[in-house]
């Protein structure tokens, strides 16, 4: 109860980070820790093999690579709000949303299950039944990942590494125009 | 078609209206006189298989039916074009071709030298043949055929001189106003149908036997059909069409606007005689508006100085008469007075016309006088014919005027609707028809001569081809009443001849002294008239003349009444107005209003046009937004459930 | 033991933190990180799924956990792409501001 | 198979005539092809009906049956298209070969629409009558003639869209086999009146635009005062009024319990359509404007006809819409050879020209009067029969309505006085031997209607006896089987 | 768990495999081969090829004999064969509709082809699936491929706006369709339709509000590759700035797979939760989306003037459309919505391909008065394009026509009255921005100021627009050739395999 009263809280104060804080950097890395939180909580729910993969895929790679984007991009600068209303509106809907859903998943009857049964049932989440389910059931989902990966990756290579046009000067023009008008626009309010 | 000679007589429209199409098609090809002696000829032809047809009748109790081919076999009518050949369509057969047939040959003269000499006659012959079917239809609906066929005809003919504006306008207000009627013909019908189950006219005559005497739905039916019949035969209100109508060419104005198509109002209630002789509401209405009518006419045709439009208040006065003729149920005697005004009146208009002919288009009696001696043949035959009409013994006019009257006196049917005070009414109005038409006779023919240069330049008597008819006619207007005599004292022909196809309405009649005493008052009446107008207008003469157009009853007299003018400020304005209204508010209102309506559907689209930001964050929150209240629809429903 | 119910409550606060953070965000690079978030709600949430149909005894509970394998991996695909797009468009544009993108619109 | 034929032909000229460049070849093409058309028109009475299956899984067949009122109606619209093709072929200048194109794949859409007796065939050929109206409009038209087409598609196509509801529901509602009518017909008594109100308010509203009744009219009037001046289009658009038909043929029939829901409305409404129409064309002064809307009038009572709900008036409202394909459409050839002489359709520029032109003069009286219901010519019989029907239903309605004859005698005399005759300030030329031709169809069908009406009358009330018993049923509430109906007919 | 014998089964994915196997030659053409048309040919082969398998599977699934692979993971029934079929006919067409104008564009990158059949690859596993996780993957090699191809104009402004917010959004979209996907795993234990509706119809059954709640977020997510409202406003966006061949594609390809995907689930999960005391929600949710796509579908394009956001707004009204066939997907409503979809792939290309021809090379010069005269300059342009508008219109004897019937008729059936006619309302509207582009065609004057590009159409562009026609026409005269195939929808596999 407490442990998962804590585990929760740094989860939650994780993922508010992720929305509030200011420099992308900081958000980002309050996600890792909303992500290795989750990892915690998976080990709670009998999913070690899976929390493992959590921290290495999601903690390791994907944030990684976000990181790297981040940096790469640069993206500090913001603008003035073009629509303040929007905060407050996603707030609201945002209360909403999670009220709805909290009551939806208190509706659920179901009672807590045994947690003895569970454990001879998941055993962890050894990687040994999970592959089973990969090879198995899963097979044809487990292929179809492979042509997800591949279609992400020809669609990303295609987009960036493309023979770049023969920039006119007159595109150079816009762009400067455009950067000219962003600085204007960023002092101006 | 049978061997009987009788059903011959269904030709008689055919051939009348190949006249038309001959005329119709190649006259304009045809030399003068051709198309008028093809004209002649074809209502010739009719008149003798009519006459043939009368001859060959006899003694029969029902009429020939002859069928040609069908015409609305629908929901239970079985309407064909068929003709019912009795005593009383036969009659009128032969007035409408033999009156039909003096006036084309009269015509032949009249019209000489007119552009539209083979248009008019195609016209004529066209009208006959309407007229004909109007009179033999077995049929409500077939009959509406010739009564609106009639109608146009007479629109053609009005309008025949049509390069002057006001020609065609009366030829137009004739046809409007015969519309109205004809829409109340039409409604008649629908109800008659609703009552009956049928249109064909001898099953409604045997069919209103089940109906109770005065039943609402006979009476409803009756006063629709009057309507009919003052649309056509000009009885008041709808009367107004008939003194412009002049407009047309004076044979014309003698055969249809006096001799027949108006006398189709009187037919037509004679020709639904038992449904009239059971409803006496409906008798009352037919007789008291012919009663105001005749006394209404009288009192205008004083006032008129066109030597046409005398003649017809005089026609409309007299379709008063005959109005109460059958209204009182005396339905022979109605078309007893439709046969001697047919003779009468039609030489009266064809002496008129002579007149005109003879003064090269003048019409107004104050420029004339004195024409006795220039066109003695025109003076005569007009004198026999007013004297006819005035109810002068022993002439045609006098003893149908002197029917109506005892009839009149007489009446069961209307006994309870003032019959007496119609009689009363119809003997003032005798005596001013006598005093009008002697007014007319002195102002034309006797006295100085008024006549204008132009005029006196060209004076003469007309030619052969019109005088002879104009003889003819007059010796039937001498003639023709002795088919009718008074039945106390003497052999009446036509009497039982009529009843036997129209209806017989039981009379209170007097004692033989008191019938002699109301002739005697009738003779009293017409002298009285004739007297009156030779003491104004011929002892008097020269004063009276100058006395025209003066004083506010004369001048009102002479405006019809005022109806013009009435009909102006209450019907025509208003439609016309109407009319404008409703244009504007088709156009202007409803039209844009609607096209208001569709930029509605544009202000939708802008709104969700304007939604559509293009800003991604506003189109997430949307999204989630839409997910949110899916999500509660369900958390509520659940935490119900 | 905390039931079942909780943990998908927590799932939930940190969908809707995702989401709210998607519309709050106006970094396209941030927004797609909250996008991650949501999807990592959903994993606790079938996570949490799974072990309470582990009670039943049945292997259902070990499906829910390979469907996270998988639901990680389609993160990943996503996040090349996406990336793809951001690089590509942040050549051209020197900016990953949303709100720069609204020029299409009405 | 002559049913087929005359689907087809009409189109395949239409097609061959959209490849013929020179107008001269065009003109050729179209006259050989209205021949055809009219002849197998001709030979149309008394031949086979047919029946193919079309869309099986649909419940959709080609079937075609000339024996019914339809038939009578492909007979009359051919007989009016044969001179409308050859005024068209002289007066349309621009395009002439597409014009006729258009003319001949109206003639066809015209066909099948009479003729089908599947619900969705009849659609089919509903919707496609409307193309080559708005082509002709939009290609040939006047100066507005975009906002006249647009207005006039939309009217159109809100109409046929609420039918196309009732035509997806009914079948399903009714649970009928097919769309054969005569299976929709053995199905429809399964539906309850409230259902059948609403499928037939589907029905009106498609029947009601293209009728057209009031309020649902703007869209003829600019159609009309749009199109092009040869009066060639017109007639076609006249041809195509057929939401009447359509309320005979299939609303009326399939849904009698909703026709009788609605029937007072409609009666009310139709009433007020022919008088205010009528009274509107008393002040007109555009040609076409005027007989738009004497037709428009004319419509209103075809409409009192129908919603009488009375064998003569549903037999009387068909054979009046047959007629007023026949004089109506006359007034248009007659208003574009007005307009051939001196280039102007409104009535104010013309005046006393039967002194120059008494040909021209008395054909345009004869249909002129025909078309005001002049007795003894081809809207009579129609006009009477629909007055009396409405008259049995409703007294008001039917004097209401009979009021409209006055008013059609106001605007019809008024419209021949201010042509042709009073002064003439400057003559024209007289029929000329083409316009004789042109002419001469549909005066002798202005006569034939006139005079013999019996025979397509008979036709008319074997179709109409069907929505009568129907009706008489729902009255009575009694279930008779529909087979006994069926052996009604003659 | 060792798969058992009859696990895999091959000629179930031959459609799938054939197309990702040319994906692949294409891709290494694509590195070695610089002609580009050749790229496409073979990609069209590969297409073709697929279209002969999918056929053929339709017709054993018709004769009764439908297969299904991975333990009704992978279907080949009626239904998933007829809408591989579409999704193959769109892909074809729109490959014919690029390679006649993207070289002419300067978009003819060489991944593009490959990314087209891998797209189509992921549509068809989309209409295939039988269960959640494979419709995801689906779904999501779909969409990758296609946030690419949406953003392939990298340079232009307008084309990376579409990529980016289809993008973002199609993964906000995605986190919410997964998150339908635990909850409904968490109401019934599993992934696969058939399992699931077991489950759900067992009698001890109570969690229904999980389910719900999953499956309305499943609806969202779906709902958004669907463009229903409100997940739609990506739609006029994209479609306005991606490039015209890709749009082409987008716009029947991608909405194809959504609603089979949709259909199926509808006409198997979700009727499966209508037996509880809140049966009737996921209904009556539906027909309220699918009133507010037809709203705002139909008048949203009421007042654009660019041809290509008018179709692209006029998509979402479609949306609306084929919604009626979801409400009656148990019932006639597959078969609906299987007719529907081929006659909107058809009329749609056809609309496109038009616009395609006339555009600028930059993508520019969609509006309304580049069409002004086109009868007179361009008649055959001017026919197919009329012919597709018309058909999408719903003027009859157009396949859009027959199309509006059965759905429509469908949702009549189901007893969805209300919602048919305001699909008929909408119609309306829709007519008029139609007719508007058909006006300007035929009835207004070619103007100076905005004049056609005198350029000859390319032969495969020509090609599409023919088949396109050709296609609406055959279809709105004898629909039976193809509703005679689909017409078997009630006969899902899962439903046969329960029973």
């Amino acid at each position: 109860m407490v442990t998962f009263a804590i585990l929760a809280s740094v989860a939650v104060i994780g993922a508010l980070g992720v929305v509030l804080l200011r420099q992308p950097i900081h958000a980002a890395l309050s996600l890792v820790g909303t992500l290795l939180t989750l990892a915690v909580l998976f080990v709670t729910l009998q999913a070690h093999f899976l929390a493992a993969i959590q921290v290495i895929v999601y903690g390791g790679a994907i944030m990684v690579l976000f990181l790297f984007v981040i940096m790469l991009l640069n993206i500090e600068h913001q603008r003035k709000e073009v629509q303040p209303w929007l905060r407050w509106a996603a707030y609201g809907v945002g209360l909403v949303a999670a009220t709805g859903l909290i009551v939806g998943a208190m509706l659920d009857p179901r009672q807590v299950p045994d947690h003895a049964v569970v454990r001879d049932t998941l055993q962890g989440g050894h990687p040994r039944l999970i592959a089973e389910v990969l090879y198995g059931e899963f097979m044809l989902a487990f292929q179809l990942v492979g042509v997800l990966l591949l279609t992400g990756m020809v669609g990303a290579v295609a987009l960036v590494q493309r023979p770049r046009p023969q920039r006119t000067s007159a595109m150079i023009d816009e762009r400067r125009k455009e950067r000219a008008s962003d600085a204007l626009e960023a002092g101006g309010r | 078609m049978t061997g009987d000679p009788v059903s011959w007589a269904a030709l008689a429209p055919f051939l009348a209206l190949a006249g038309a199409l001959v005329n119709g098609l190649f006259g304009a090809r045809l030399r003068e006189p051709l198309p008028g002696v093809i004209a002649s000829a074809a209502v010739g032809a009719a008149f003798v298989l009519s006459l043939v047809a009368f001859a060959t009748f006899g003694e029969r109790d029902a009429g020939v039916g002859v069928r040609l081919w069908e015409f609305m076999p629908v929901a239970g009518l079985d309407l064909a074009v068929a003709f019912h050949l009795d005593q009383l369509s036969l009659l009128m057969m032969l007035i409408i071709t033999g009156v039909g047939a003096l006036i084309h040959v009269y015509s032949i003269g009249y019209m000489h030298g007119d552009d539209g000499y083979a248009r008019y006659f195609s016209a004529l012959n066209l009208f006959v043949a309407a007229m004909l079917v109007l009179v033999m239809a077995d049929s409500y609906p077939l009959l509406f055929v010739g009564w609106e066929g009639v109608g146009v005809c007479s629109f053609l003919l009005i309008g025949f001189w049509y390069r002057q504006k006001q020609n065609p306008d009366a030829a137009r207000k004739a046809f409007i106003v015969n519309r109205i009627g004809d829409a109340g013909f039409l409604v008649a019908m629908f109800l008659i149908y609703r009552t009956f189950g049928t249109l064909t006219i001898s099953e409604v005559n045997a069919a209103v036997a089940g109906f109770a005497f005065g039943a609402a739905a006979l009476t409803g039916i009756g006063v629709l059909l009057m309507v009919a019949a003052a649309g056509k035969s000009a009885q008041l209100p709808l009367h107004v069409w008939l003194p412009d109508a002049m407009a047309g060419p004076t044979p014309v104005s003698a055969l249809i606007h006096a001799a027949t198509m108006v006398t189709a109002g009187v037919y037509l209630i004679a020709r639904s005689a038992p449904l009239f002789a059971a409803s006496p509401d409906a008798s009352a209405v037919v007789a008291w508006v012919g009663g105001i009518t005749a006394l209404a006419a009288a009192i205008v045709a004083f006032a008129q100085t066109d030597i046409k439009k005398i003649l017809a208040y005089s026609t409309i006065s007299q379709l008063g008469f005959m109005f109460v003729a059958v209204g009182v149920g005396a339905y022979w005697v109605g078309i007893f007075h439709v046969l001697t005004h047919a003779c009468f009146k039609g030489l009266l208009f064809l002496t008129s016309g002579s007149v005109i002919h003879g003064l090269g288009g003048e019409q107004d009696v104050r420029r004339m006088g004195g024409l006795r001696r220039l066109m003695p043949v025109t003076a005569l035959t007009a004198l026999v014919g007013t004297l006819a009409i005035a109810g002068v013994p022993l002439l045609s006019g006098f003893f149908s005027k002197d029917a109506i009257l005892l009839y009149t006196f007489s009446s069961t049917l209307l006994a309870d609707h003032g019959s007496l005070v119609l009689y009363g009414l119809l003997l003032v109005t005798a005596f001013m028809t006598a005093a009008y038409m002697g007014r007319w006779y002195l102002l034309v023919f006797e006295g100085e001569p008024r006549l204008t240069a132009e005029s006196r330049a060209k004076v003469h008597e007309s030619p052969r081809v019109m005088t002879v008819p104009l003889v003819v006619l007059a010796a039937l207007s001498v003639l023709i009443g002795y088919v009718g005599l008074p039945s106390f004292a003497f052999p009446n022909l036509i009497a039982p001849w009529l009843q036997t196809a129209t209806a017989s309405v039981p009379f209170d009649y007097p004692p033989v002294w008191a019938e002699w005493l109301l002739i005697g008052v009738a003779v009293l009446v017409a002298a009285g008239g004739l007297a009156l107008a030779w003491w104004v207008y011929a002892l008097q003469s020269g004063r009276p003349v100058t006395r025209f157009g003066s004083g506010r009853l004369a001048a009102f007299a002479r405006n019809g009444l005022g109806f013009d003018a009435l009909y102006r400020a209450a019907v025509v304005s208003p439609s016309e107005g109407t009319a404008a209204g409703l244009a504007l508010l088709d156009r202007d209102v409803l039209d844009r209003g609607l096209a208001a309506s569709v930029t509605t559907a544009g202000f939708l689209a802008r709104a969700i046009t304007l939604l559509q930001t293009g800003y991604v964050r506003n189109y997430a929150l949307a999204m989630l937004a839409g997910a949110v209240i899916l999500v509660l629809v369900v958390v509520i429903a659940g935490v119900r459930a | 033991m905390v039931g079942t119910e909780a943990y998908v409550a927590l799932s939930a606060v940190l969908f809707t933190i995702g989401a709210v953070g998607v519309l709050t965000r106006r970094s396209a690079i941030m927004i797609f990180l909250c996008v991650e978030l949501m999807l990592n709600a959903a994993n606790l949430a079938i996570v949490a799924y799974a072990y309470q149909w582990a009670g039943t005894g049945l292997l259902t509970g070990i499906s829910g956990q390979t469907a996270v394998f998988i639901i990680l991996a389609v993160a990943a695909a996503e996040v090349a792409i996406g990336l793809g797009i951001l690089v590509a468009i942040f050549r051209n544009r020197a900016s990953t501001d949303v709100d720069a993108l609204s020029e299409v619109r009405l | 198979m002559t049913a087929v034929t005359l689907v087809l032909l009409p189109l395949v000229v239409a097609t061959v005539l959209l490849f013929a460049r020179k107008t001269i070849v065009a003109r050729a093409i179209a006259l050989i092809g209205a021949i055809a058309t009219f002849v197998t028109a001709v030979l149309l009475p008394g031949s086979d009906a047919v029946q193919v299956p079309w869309i099986p899984t649909f419940g959709a067949f080609i079937a075609f049956d000339p024996s019914h009122a339809g038939g009578v109606l492909a007979l009359v619209a051919s007989l009016v298209m044969v001179p409308t093709v050859l005024w068209a072929s002289l007066r349309v200048e621009s395009n002439t070969g597409r014009f006729l194109a258009a003319l001949f794949a109206m003639w066809s859409g015209l066909m099948g629409l009479f003729l089908a007796r599947d619900l969705v065939l009849f659609y089919v050929f509903w919707e496609a009558t409307l193309l080559p109206s708005l082509v002709m409009l939009g290609g040939w038209g006047g100066p507005q003639r975009r906002q006249a087409l647009l207005k006039y598609l939309l009217y159109a196509v809100a109409g046929s869209f609420a039918m196309l509801l009732t035509i997806a529901a009914i079948k399903p509602l009714a649970g009928a086999e097919s769309y054969l009518f005569a299976d929709l017909l053995a199905a429809s008594v399964n539906l309850d009146v409230l259902t059948q109100t609403w499928l037939f308010a589907g029905f009106a509203i498609a029947f009601a635009v293209k009728l057209p009744m009031f309020p649902l009219h703007h869209w003829l009037i600019d159609f009309h005062e749009q199109n092009h001046p040869s009066g060639a289009a017109d007639v076609a658009g006249t041809l195509y009024k057929v939401g009447g038909f359509g309320l005979f043929a299939w609303a009326l029939p399939l849904l009698p319990e909703g026709a009788r829901q609605a029937a007072p409305l409609l009666l009310a409404l139709g009433a007020f359509t022919a008088v205010y129409a009528a009274i509107i064309a008393t002040r007109a002064n555009h040609l076409k404007r005027l007989l738009a809307y004497a037709s428009l009038s004319h419509m209103g009572i075809v409409a009192v006809g129908l919603f009488g709900l009375h064998l003569a008036g549903l037999s009387g409202a068909m054979y009046l819409l047959a007629a007023q394909m026949v004089t109506t459409g006359g007034l248009f050839l007659i208003s574009g050879m007005l307009h051939a002489r001196r280039g102007s359709l409104d009535a104010d520029s013309y005046g006393g020209i039967a002194a120059s032109a008494p040909a021209l003069a008395a054909v345009t009286l004869l249909v002129l009067f025909a078309s005001i219901g002049v007795p003894g010519l081809a809207n009579f019989p129609g006009e009477f029969l629909a007055l009396l029907g409405a008259f049995q239903a409703s007294t008001a309605a039917g004097v209401l309505a009979v009021l409209a004859v006055i008013a059609a005698g106001v605007y019809g005399v008024n419209l021949y006085q201010r042509l042709y005759q009073g002064p003439q300030p400057n003559p024209v030329a007289d029929l000329r031997p083409l316009e004789v031709v042109v002419l001469a169809p549909i005066v002798a069908a202005t006569l034939w209607l006139g005079l013999a009406p019996a025979a397509q009358l008979r036709v008319f009330e074997a179709d109409a006896i069907i929505t009568v018993e129907r009706i008489e049923q729902a009255k009575d509430g009694v279930d008779v089987p529909l087979v006994a109906v069926g052996e009604v007919r003659r | 768990m060792i798969p058992a014998d009859g696990f895999i089964v091959w000629s179930v994915l031959a459609p799938a495999l054939t197309l990702l196997g040319f994906a692949g030659i294409t891709l290494l053409l694509a590195v070695f081969q610089s002609d580009r048309g050749f790229i496409a040919t073979v990609a069209l082969t590969g297409v073709v090829s697929a279209g002969v398998f999918a056929l053929n599977l339709l017709m054993q699934a018709q004769g009764g004999l439908a297969e299904a692979g991975f333990g009704l993971r992978y279907l080949a029934d009626v239904p998933a064969t007829a809408f591989t079929l579409v999704v193959l006919l769109g892909t074809a067409l729109a490959i014919l509709v690029a390679q006649g104008t993207l070289g002419r564009m300067g978009l003819d990158h060489p991944e593009y082809y490959p990314l087209v059949l891998l797209s189509a690859t992921g549509a068809i596993v989309m209409v295939s699936a039988g269960d959640l996780i494979t419709l995801l993957l689906g779904l999501e090699i779909m969409s990758l491929a296609v946030y690419a191809l949406a953003a392939w104009r990298t340079e232009a402004r307008q084309s990376q706006e579409a990529g980016l917010k289809y993008f973002l959004l199609g993964a906000f979209a995605s986190a919410l369709f997964i998150y339908g996907i635990a909850l409904t795993y968490g109401a019934g234990g599993h992934f696969d339709y058939a399992m699931l509706m077991a489950a759900f119809t067992q009698p001890g059954f109570e969690a229904h509000v999980t389910a719900l709640l999953g499956a309305v977020l499943i609806i969202a997510g779906l709902g958004f590759k669907a463009a229903l409202v409100p997940f739609h406003q990506w739609a006029p966006d994209v479609y306005t700035g991606a490039p015209t061949p890709v749009t082409a594609f987008m716009a029947v390809v991608v909405k194809a797979a959504a609603f089979g995907a949709l259909l199926r689930i509808a006409s198997t999960v979700f009727a499966s939760l209508e037996v509880g005391a809140l049966g009737a929600l996921l209904p009556g949710v539906l027909s309220v989306l699918i009133g507010a796509t037809l709203i705002v579908g139909n008048f949203g394009a009421l007042l654009q003037t660019g041809v290509k956001r008018m179709l692209a707004y006029s998509a979402v009204a479609h949306a609306g459309y084929l919604g009626l066939a979801v409400l009656a997907a148990d019932q006639a409503g597959m078969a609906a919505a299987a007719f529907y979809v081929a006659a909107y792939t058809l009329m749609s290309i056809g609309a496109f391909a038009v616009l395609s021809a006339l555009m600028d090379d930059d993508d520019g010069g969609d509006g309304i008065e580049r069409f002004a005269g086109l009868a007179r300059t361009r008649p055959w342009l001017a026919a197919g394009m009329a012919v597709s508008l018309l058909s999408l219109a719903g003027i009859p004897p157009l396949a859009g026509f027959v199309g509006k019937v059965l759905v429509i008729q469908a949702a009549i059936a189901t007893g969805h009255a209300a919602l048919a006619v305001l699909a008929i309302v909408t119609s309306v509207v829709a007519v008029v921005y139609y007719a508007r582009v058909v006006v300007a065609m035929y009835v207004r004057d070619p103007s100076g100021a905005a004049r056609t590009p005198e350029r000859r159409t390319a032969r495969p562009l020509g090609i599409a627009l023919g088949i396109a026609v050709v296609g609406t026409i055959v279809l709105g005269l004898v629909p039976g050739l193809w509703y005679g195939l689909v017409d078997h929808g009630q006969n899902l596999l899962v439903f046969v395999s329960l029973r």
